[in-house]
């Protein structure tokens, strides 16, 4: 049996336990469901669970360890003489895998099995029959592998089998088990909501789960990074300057300097555009209005950042030169902090304002009510009474787009070059922290230098740096929000 | 009190709110129908008639708090002081500033006590000085009947009051910006007895100098506070005259059979 | 799994792309999956292991280094197959409408070093204009778009155009004797070091991006001058305006006759341990190197790719699987 | 305030807030218009680049299958057939070409060989060979092919390459434009539907005119399927524990501030963690969507968690009193009153989650999606582990090649990404109105 | 009705809820002090006490209400049954099944009339079929005064009704899941003397199955419909006793004073 059929198979038992399980709820109480401690239903899903749950884990377990198992039994067929020079176990290993599959389609063309069973490599064209079915082998193939490859594909067979029989077992087990527990007064309920808050916890951990596997996953070689590289330097020196041969100088602090400064510029435009819009949508715009607008200026978080790249290298770069850096005699560089911040602005606009707008949407109409009926007009009763009461939504939204302009490469690269530089002038070439991630990590420079290490480092001190800001944040939302009843 | 009402009434003869024809719908739901009535300056007037006649919308038809409900649609003129407030050269604000409102659901901001009740004055700027409007957050809050209360925890939410806290908190919102008409939708259904007596006084105070409109169901109260009373029925204003003669002589059997059906 | 998996460097991409493309067509295995990622990227793969989860062949624009060399064995892969395809030109080029230039590696150096000779003495680059580095140069600012410290191609130019132009001006004698280095060999590292200080008033922009971000820049900046590789600048001419070096014009022939002094070789590294494994893997190497494909008069050299003049070498070498030896 | 103030006539201070007020949706105002300016101009940009890529120059004429070329032996032995390199298809489509020309007549002055050959697409040959392979039996006769003209013409019809530029240009010659020109008015060359740009996988950086997105796009479904099936479910799950039942305290603050910093961590860090986690540890293969689509998961969960938690926080807890009072349980409290009521907002988190998700290019870089993938992905769901490329990496692609051909292709793509996105997004879009209400 | 009442009351002495010196916080305030009380069986109990006094929050106690707010603490003892409710064992869920709630402000579901008292029966199973489920509808609607308003519009929403409407939504909400005790806060504030005189014949009428706490402002409805009344004040529980001594002789001076207070 395929593990598609199985597993339907399995779903069908549990959907069948389902409603003889609700049926059987209700013939207990003859009928009388108000008799039950929960609704029929959920006694349906007590069987269901029973059912699938614990037999579908088998099948998950038995795929995550079988494969180990079987390798490690058909492995030890392979005499170390069967290694070629070079070569590797795991290699030889795969040979054997693809072989093992071509033989499925060799049988599946047409072959008998017992004359697969007396087939021997050193007397047929193994290599080339597998050809004939479409599966390329890449040198020819040797007895003891040919063997291996036979074992090992009768053992998948056993295995799948035992498999099945396991699965159906503990299935039906389960089936049987549920069955006998249902009685009016079993709290049928309470055991699916134990069971679903189960799975809700396990939703959440894997939040936290991400952010271990993140900085496990930096940890290491940043530490690697600080072991040939001085950490002193690292977070103090204000010259980033990587170099191809070593000797480079990577100081985080003009990247820093840039990912606030882009940022920043680039929450001045998204926060008043978006919240603005946000209002506007929520409070004033008529239900039709609102209906097209939203969704076209979410249009704006979905357009590829390249071409907001190239739109603030093209089009807003030579403008703010042109008009606004040249004239001032502050720069005459076409990329600058303010041309990557502004467009990054318009890209996170959609951030602030449909988050927002959905927030405001939900304080409560009698508090608009209240201030209106106090003579307030409507833009005093947003600023006061209607943001007030969003503002824990509102600070999320703006984090998110925060977050969002953090993380962006392509606006910066194109929009605010790759100089890293420390300037309180806006019109000046900058870079960020993501920026050189990035580059350092997709690079032609060696993996092992500094300079590619140098990725991890900086990603985990933008980690840590976030994290301070976020908790800012948070303490901010906790001492201001107004909550309404 | 009587007394004092009838030693009043002489004065208050000028008309502050009039309706003519007002007709609400509420989407297809003909809510108020063909509603006349003038409301006197210096006046409670009292608007009585079983749950769900109209009372409330027709309170809010006059200081077109009506016009946040996208499905509520009025028609006919209602003119405030001669001026028709659904002009469209009204401002709705500046009509909400005049004509103030308690609701009848209490609705206090989710922010603290005081600031629930220094919002009005703050929005039209009524007073110069934070001294100043401490003490108008304080009058305000002692005229409702609050300031015992409250006055150790004027910065904890307002949302975290007892019903009758919030009820007696919305009020003291609503005369903190003193308008020239204040509408009071069910003001004391959630007070205890000499809290609605505090109340009551309250109301008998504004109208030495504006023009009160109560909605109650609790015909000793509009006896006691009203000179004049309206009698609403499904949509309809069945009756309207001093509440003296509503209540000893009605005209309409309908207002009859709801008056001496009183239970109380 | 069945097909070839490649990464490495963005340079050699297209060319890998092109004939991964016809061997698919040409052979019964399926098309190889060229990733690009960067040199260093696809070394580090290569050397992660061997197996089927681990890529057969790595581009790279470079040389590998006894670094990776180290981690490949630390790895168990022991016998790396080192392939050199060719050679890629490295161009200056400026806006179609813009003026003439003919450079020379001291030329540039005095325009976008950081430190300049001036009577004898190192000062600051204060040169605005080409015309104030060498009159023959157009009385145009300076503003120049290099590749960015993480490009195979900024060590080459560090090299052939700053390094020849720092010891042609005489700069890297006065850095030599500036040095405080404790020997003669770090003297000249020094020397060599300061050599590559490119300025950082902003005249001389560091391009992260690939040379359309270079082109664009340029579409925006007319006056601007870019390095690109020849085969871009080949796709492009009727955008860009090549620049000579030393007098020569660069082209496929210029460069393999080795007139044109900026180019480098490009590589890539097989895992010898694939070979036999993997299907198609010695073939699609075989391929790579026939002539029809490398050659001159290929399509790789068709677009831009400098053949190797010792190709059938190579050929030799990759149908013998001979690995590399240990790095010079 | 004085009684005698009419309504009709502002007050020194009401006029002042009126004003305010006008001001202040004034700004309201702009800002729209600011958003969708700046939309507008985007839009239109993509369009006129990306549109022309729909229509590609094609010439159709016969061909004739050359016996003496294509199968030396006379056998039609498969073996023997398939040795013949395209190199072979490709000199027959041009001698065909050349044929037809000169039987018309058209050929321009100074026209050599080469300009011939060069009018077509090398991508042909291969489409030609395959063709033949499949059906041995067209060896001898003459058929009715279309052929890809190359990049070039195909840039000079669409206007992008002039007779000037051309002079300029090693790749092409005034005399190919010319004779374009010629087999144009013979009907030989037009302008058609480009149902190759959707279909065809990508070809290498010599042919931009072959180039096409279906690789890409299988891939990008495949991801995003992977996504939403993976991350709402989890994210809104996540989001109810956390707002709705975890205890309020120090942990799972830890947890809330984690989480909208896990939104801050930029895509590619998230690539470093799918590498080591999903390819190094778990050993799912290189290129495959589902592994892109296990960390754009990852990727994504932040972005839907932090929206439904606070469209979870502002739904009014008196809902939840009133579902208490009447005895429902708090999950039925959550999945019956407050999960509609915080629909529009989770919907929210979901169209910008996802519109991100479907965009980034990032973090697909370290798992080996950014690569060039001829061979379609198999069918649901094996398919999920066979290579495949994504737009968004198409579009990256693209734009760094050197061929100007691909900036158009790369707008197309772009255009069939929002296309995809928009579709993507059309039903979350219409769910989020009907969930909208005021209360 | 009062002759109904003296009828009844013999049958009435088992203890249904019993608080055992209950204390309630809200953060530092200490809202409820040590009361102790014995709710009867087949009994409407009043609640009566100024605005403020803790009536609501002893009220969410006795269904555990009290978890949702953050900053409440319940100590002592509350039992049902002789169960104790604050055991870690007990399931807030079936508790509030037995123990159906009426709150002061109506919080209508924003969803149809229908769907607001359909609501409990449908969590509860307590209904086969749909014919079943909508004569349930009905008849909640019926007991609670409003069917014959809303019959027309049982799908339109029940947060478009008005004040008084949406409290008897609530109250026949609260009925359709038949609860063994049925907590009432205010349920006739905001109902007119008809309605108010149904909705105190359904308590009348619930008192013969189950047990009714009811929290009132007005002392007439206490006197009415009560047999045993409970007064609260500054959080504590002054005098507890059956409803005619209370108010005929009250103990406490306190209560005292309160009663002869009476406007309301
Ligand atoms: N959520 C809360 N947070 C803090 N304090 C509260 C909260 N709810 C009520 N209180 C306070 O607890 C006390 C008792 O309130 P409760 O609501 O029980 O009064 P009540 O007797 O019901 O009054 P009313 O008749 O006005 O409804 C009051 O002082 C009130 O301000
Ligand atoms: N927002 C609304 N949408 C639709 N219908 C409404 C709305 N508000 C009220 N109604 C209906 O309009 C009618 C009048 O309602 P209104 O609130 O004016 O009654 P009321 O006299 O204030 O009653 P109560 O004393 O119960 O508050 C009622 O039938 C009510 O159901
Ligand atoms: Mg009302
Ligand atoms: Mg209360």
């Amino acid at each position: 049996m395929n593990l598609g059929l199985l597993v339907t198979v399995i779903l069908v038992l549990a959907i069948a336990g389902w409603i003889i399980g609700r049926q059987r709820a209700v013939a207990s109480v003859k009928g009388d469901i108000r008799k039950l401690h929960s609704l029929p239903g959920y006694y349906g899903h007590i069987v269901f669970l029973a059912t699938a749950v614990p037999s579908l884990l088998v099948v998950v377990l038995w795929i995550l360890v079988q494969p180990a198992l079987i390798e490690s039994r058909v492995a030890n067929l392979i005499k170390p003489s069967d290694i070629p020079e070079g070569s590797s176990q795991s290699l030889v290993m795969a040979d054997v895998r693809r072989i093992a599959n071509g033989l499925d389609a060799v049988v599946a063309a047409g072959l008998p099995e017992d004359q697969l069973a007396s087939m021997r490599a050193d007397f047929s064209d193994v290599r080339g029959r597998l050809a004939g079915v479409g599966v390329a082998i890449g040198s020819n193939v040797s007895n003891s592998v040919f063997i291996a490859a036979k074992e090992y594909r009768s053992a998948i067979k056993s295995s799948a089998m035992m498999m099945t029989v396991a699965a159906l077992a503990i299935a039906l087990a389960g089936l049987a088990w549920s069955l006998t527990r249902i009685r009016p007064e079993f709290r049928a309920r309470n055991a699916t909501e134990r069971f679903t808050m189960s799975l809700l916890i396990a939703s959440s951990l894997i939040a936290v789960l991400t952010t271990v596997g993140i900085v496990a996953s930096l940890l290491f070689e940043s530490i690697h990074f600080f072991s040939i590289y001085p950490a002193s330097k690292f977070f103090f020196s204000t010259v980033w300057n990587p170099k191809f041969g070593g000797g480079s100088d990577l100081g985080i602090l003009p990247l820093i300097w840039g990912t606030l400064y882009v940022s920043f510029i680039a929450l001045l435009v998204a926060v008043p555009v978006g919240l603005m819009s946000a209002i506007y949508l929520s409070e004033y715009a008529s239900k039709s209005v609102r209906a097209v607008v939203k969704p076209l200026i979410e249009v704006l978080a979905g357009i590829p950042t390249i071409v907001y790249g190239l739109f603030a290298l093209i089009t807003v770069g030579p403008l703010i030169r042109d008009w606004i850096a040249m004239p001032t005699g502050l720069g005459n560089s076409s990329s600058s902090v303010m041309t990557a911040g502004i467009v990054m602005g318009i890209m996170v606009i959609p951030f602030v304002s449909s988050l927002s707008d959905d927030i405001i949407n939900a304080v409560p109409q009698s508090l608009r009510d209240g201030s209106l009926g106090l003579g307030a007009t409507p833009s005093e009763t947003v600023r006061q009474v209607v943001l007030p009461a969003a503002l824990p939504g509102i600070v999320g939204a703006v984090l998110l787009a925060a977050s969002r302009a953090i993380g962006e490469t392509m606006i910066v690269v194109m929009g605010a070059g790759a100089a890293a530089r420390l300037s309180l002038n806006p019109f000046e070439a900058m870079t960020t922290v993501t920026v050189k991630i990035v580059s350092q990590l997709t690079g032609d420079t060696e993996f092992a230098s500094p300079e590619t290490l140098v990725a991890f480092a900086l990603g985990l001190t933008l980690f840590v740096l976030t994290l301070v800001l976020n908790i800012v944040a948070l303490v901010i939302v906790r001492k201001y929000r107004e909550q309404y009843e | 009190m009587k007394d004092q009402v009838t030693e009043n009434r002489v004065q208050t003869d000028t008309s502050k709110i009039s309706a003519k024809k007002a007709q609400v719908y509420y989407g297809e739901n003909h809510a108020i129908k063909d509603v006349d009535v003038e409301i006197l300056d210096k006046t409670v007037t009292a608007f009585i008639g079983p749950s769900g006649c109209g009372k409330s919308t027709f309170l809010r038809c006059l200081n077109r708090m009506n016009d946040t409900i996208p499905s509520c649609r009025v028609e006919g003129k209602i003119l405030l002081d001669g001026e028709d407030i659904y002009d469209a050269r009204v401002d709705p604000v500046q009509l909400r500033a005049k004509v103030g409102m308690v609701f009848q659901k209490p609705n206090p901001f989710p922010k603290s006590i005081y600031d629930n009740v220094a919002y009005g004055p703050k929005i039209h700027g009524l007073t110069r000085n934070k001294a100043e409007l401490d003490a108008v957050v304080e009058s305000c809050l002692r005229k409702a009947a609050l300031w015992g209360e409250v006055k150790d925890r004027l910065t904890s939410p307002g949302t975290g009051l007892s019903g009758g806290q919030q009820q007696r908190l919305c009020i003291a919102r609503a005369i903190a910006t003193s308008p020239e008409v204040l509408l009071m939708d069910e003001p004391c259904s959630a007070l205890d007895p000499i809290a609605t007596a505090q109340v009551e006084e309250l109301i008998d105070e504004l109208r030495s100098q504006f023009s009160v409109v109560i909605v109650t169901h609790s015909m000793q109260q509009a006896a006691r506070v009203s000179q004049k009373t309206a009698f609403f029925h499904l949509g309809n204003l069945v009756e309207y005259g001093s509440t003296d003669q509503i209540f000893t002589n009605p005209k309409d059997p309908r207002t009859e059979s709801y008056i001496s059906g009183r239970i109380g | 799994r069945d097909q070839l998996q490649i990464a490495g460097s963005s340079t050699v991409l297209p060319y890998a792309t092109i004939v991964a493309e016809a061997f698919g067509e040409n052979f019964d295995f399926p098309t190889p999956v060229v990733e690009g990622g960067g040199s260093g990227a696809g070394r580090k793969k290569l050397c992660e292991g061997v197996g089927e989860n681990t890529i057969d062949i790595a581009n790279s624009s470079s040389r590998i280094s006894q670094s990776d060399i180290d981690t490949c064995k630390a790895n168990g892969v022991n016998e790396i197959m080192e392939v050199r395809i060719g050679y890629d030109g490295i161009v200056f080029a400026s806006d179609i409408a813009g003026p003439d230039f003919a450079l020379t590696p001291a030329d540039v150096y005095g325009a976008l070093a950081a430190q300049v000779v001036k009577d004898g003495a190192l000062v600051a680059n204060a040169a605005a204009k080409w015309s104030d580095v060498n009159g023959a140069l157009p009385a145009q600012d300076i503003l120049a778009f290099i590749p960015g410290t993480k490009h195979g191609t900024r060590e080459v130019f560090d090299i052939k155009l700053l390094e020849a132009g720092c010891k042609a001006t005489g700069a890297y004698d006065l850095f030599f004797a500036a040095s405080t280095g404790a020997d003669e060999a770090a003297k000249k590292a020094d020397a060599v070091k300061a050599c590559h200080g490119v300025r950082t008033d902003g005249k001389s922009v560091d391009i992260d991006g690939d040379y359309t971000e270079t082109l664009s820049r340029i579409a925006a900046n007319k006056t601007a001058v870019g390095v690109f590789g020849l085969s871009f600048y080949e796709n492009n001419m009727d955008k860009l305006k090549v620049a000579t070096i030393d007098g020569i014009v660069p082209s496929v022939e210029t460069i393999s006759k080795g007139e044109y002094p900026v180019s480098r070789p490009l590589y890539f590294y097989v895992k010898k341990a694939h070979i036999g494994v993997i299907p198609g893997l010695q073939e699609y190497i075989d391929f790579f190197v026939s002539d029809d494909m490398a050659g001159p008069g290929g399509p790789l050299a068709a677009y831009g790719l400098v053949p190797d003049p010792e190709l059938a070498a190579t050929q030799a070498a990759v149908a013998a699987g001979t690995p590399m030896g240990p790095l010079e | 305030m004085t009684v005698e103030a009419s309504l009709f006539t502002l007050d020194a201070k009401t006029k002042a807030r009126k004003t305010a007020e006008a001001r202040f949706r004034l700004y309201g105002v702009v800002a729209i218009a600011v958003a969708l300016l700046a939309l507008l101009w985007l839009l239109i940009s993509i369009l006129s680049g990306g549109l022309p890529a729909f229509r590609q120059t094609m010439l159709t004429y016969p061909v004739t299958l050359e016996e003496a070329v294509l199968d030396k032996s006379g056998t039609r032995d498969p073996v023997a057939l398939s040795k013949v390199t395209t190199v072979a298809y490709t000199k027959i489509l041009a001698t065909s070409l050349a044929a037809v020309i000169a039987e018309k007549g058209i050929a321009p002055e100074g026209m050599t060989d080469k300009d011939v050959a060069d009018m077509i697409s090398q991508e042909s040959a291969a489409t030609l060979r395959s063709k033949v392979l499949a059906d041995p039996a067209l060896i001898g006769t003459t058929i009715d092919f279309t052929a890809l003209a190359s990049g070039r013409i195909d840039g000079y019809l669409k206007g992008r390459v002039s007779r000037e530029s051309a002079a300029l240009d090693k790749n092409v010659s005034p005399v190919q434009l010319e004779l374009a020109d010629n087999l144009q008015k013979a009907g030989i060359l037009d302008k058609r539907f480009n149902w190759g740009f959707l279909t065809a996988p990508d070809a290498s950086d010599k042919r931009p005119e072959a180039a096409g997105l279906g690789v890409a796009i299988i891939g990008s479904f495949y991801m995003m399927l992977v996504v939403l099936v993976l991350s709402l479910p989890i994210g809104v799950a996540a989001s109810i524990y956390l707002e709705e039942f975890a205890p309020k305290n120090r942990l799972t603050d830890i947890i809330e501030v984690n989480i909208a910093n896990l939104a801050a961590v930029p895509s590619i860090v998230y690539g470093i963690l799918g590498l080591a986690v999903f390819i190094n540890f778990m050993h799912l293969p290189q290129s495959a969507p589902i592994v892109g689509g296990l960390v754009l998961t990852l990727m994504t969960l932040p972005r839907i968690i932090i929206p439904t938690r606070a469209a979870l926080k502002a739904v009014p807890p008196s809902i939840r009193d009133a579902a208490l009072g009447v005895g429902a349980s708090k999950l039925q409290t959550v999945f019956h009153h407050v999960l509609p009521l915080a629909m529009p907002g989770i919907l929210t988190g979901m169209i910008i989650g996802l519109a991100q998700a479907l965009g980034e290019t990032a973090p697909l870089l370290l798992i080996g999606m950014v690569a060039f993938v001829r061979d379609f992905p198999g069918g649901l769901p094996g398919g999920l582990f066979d290579p495949a490329a994504a737009l968004p990496v198409q579009v990256y692609n693209w734009t760094n090649r050197g061929d100007p051909g691909f900036v158009e292709r790369a707008s197309g793509a772009i255009i069939v990404l929002l296309v995809f996105l928009v579709i993507m997004n059309a039903a979350a879009i219409y769910l989020r109105r009907k969930f909208e209400r005021r209360w």
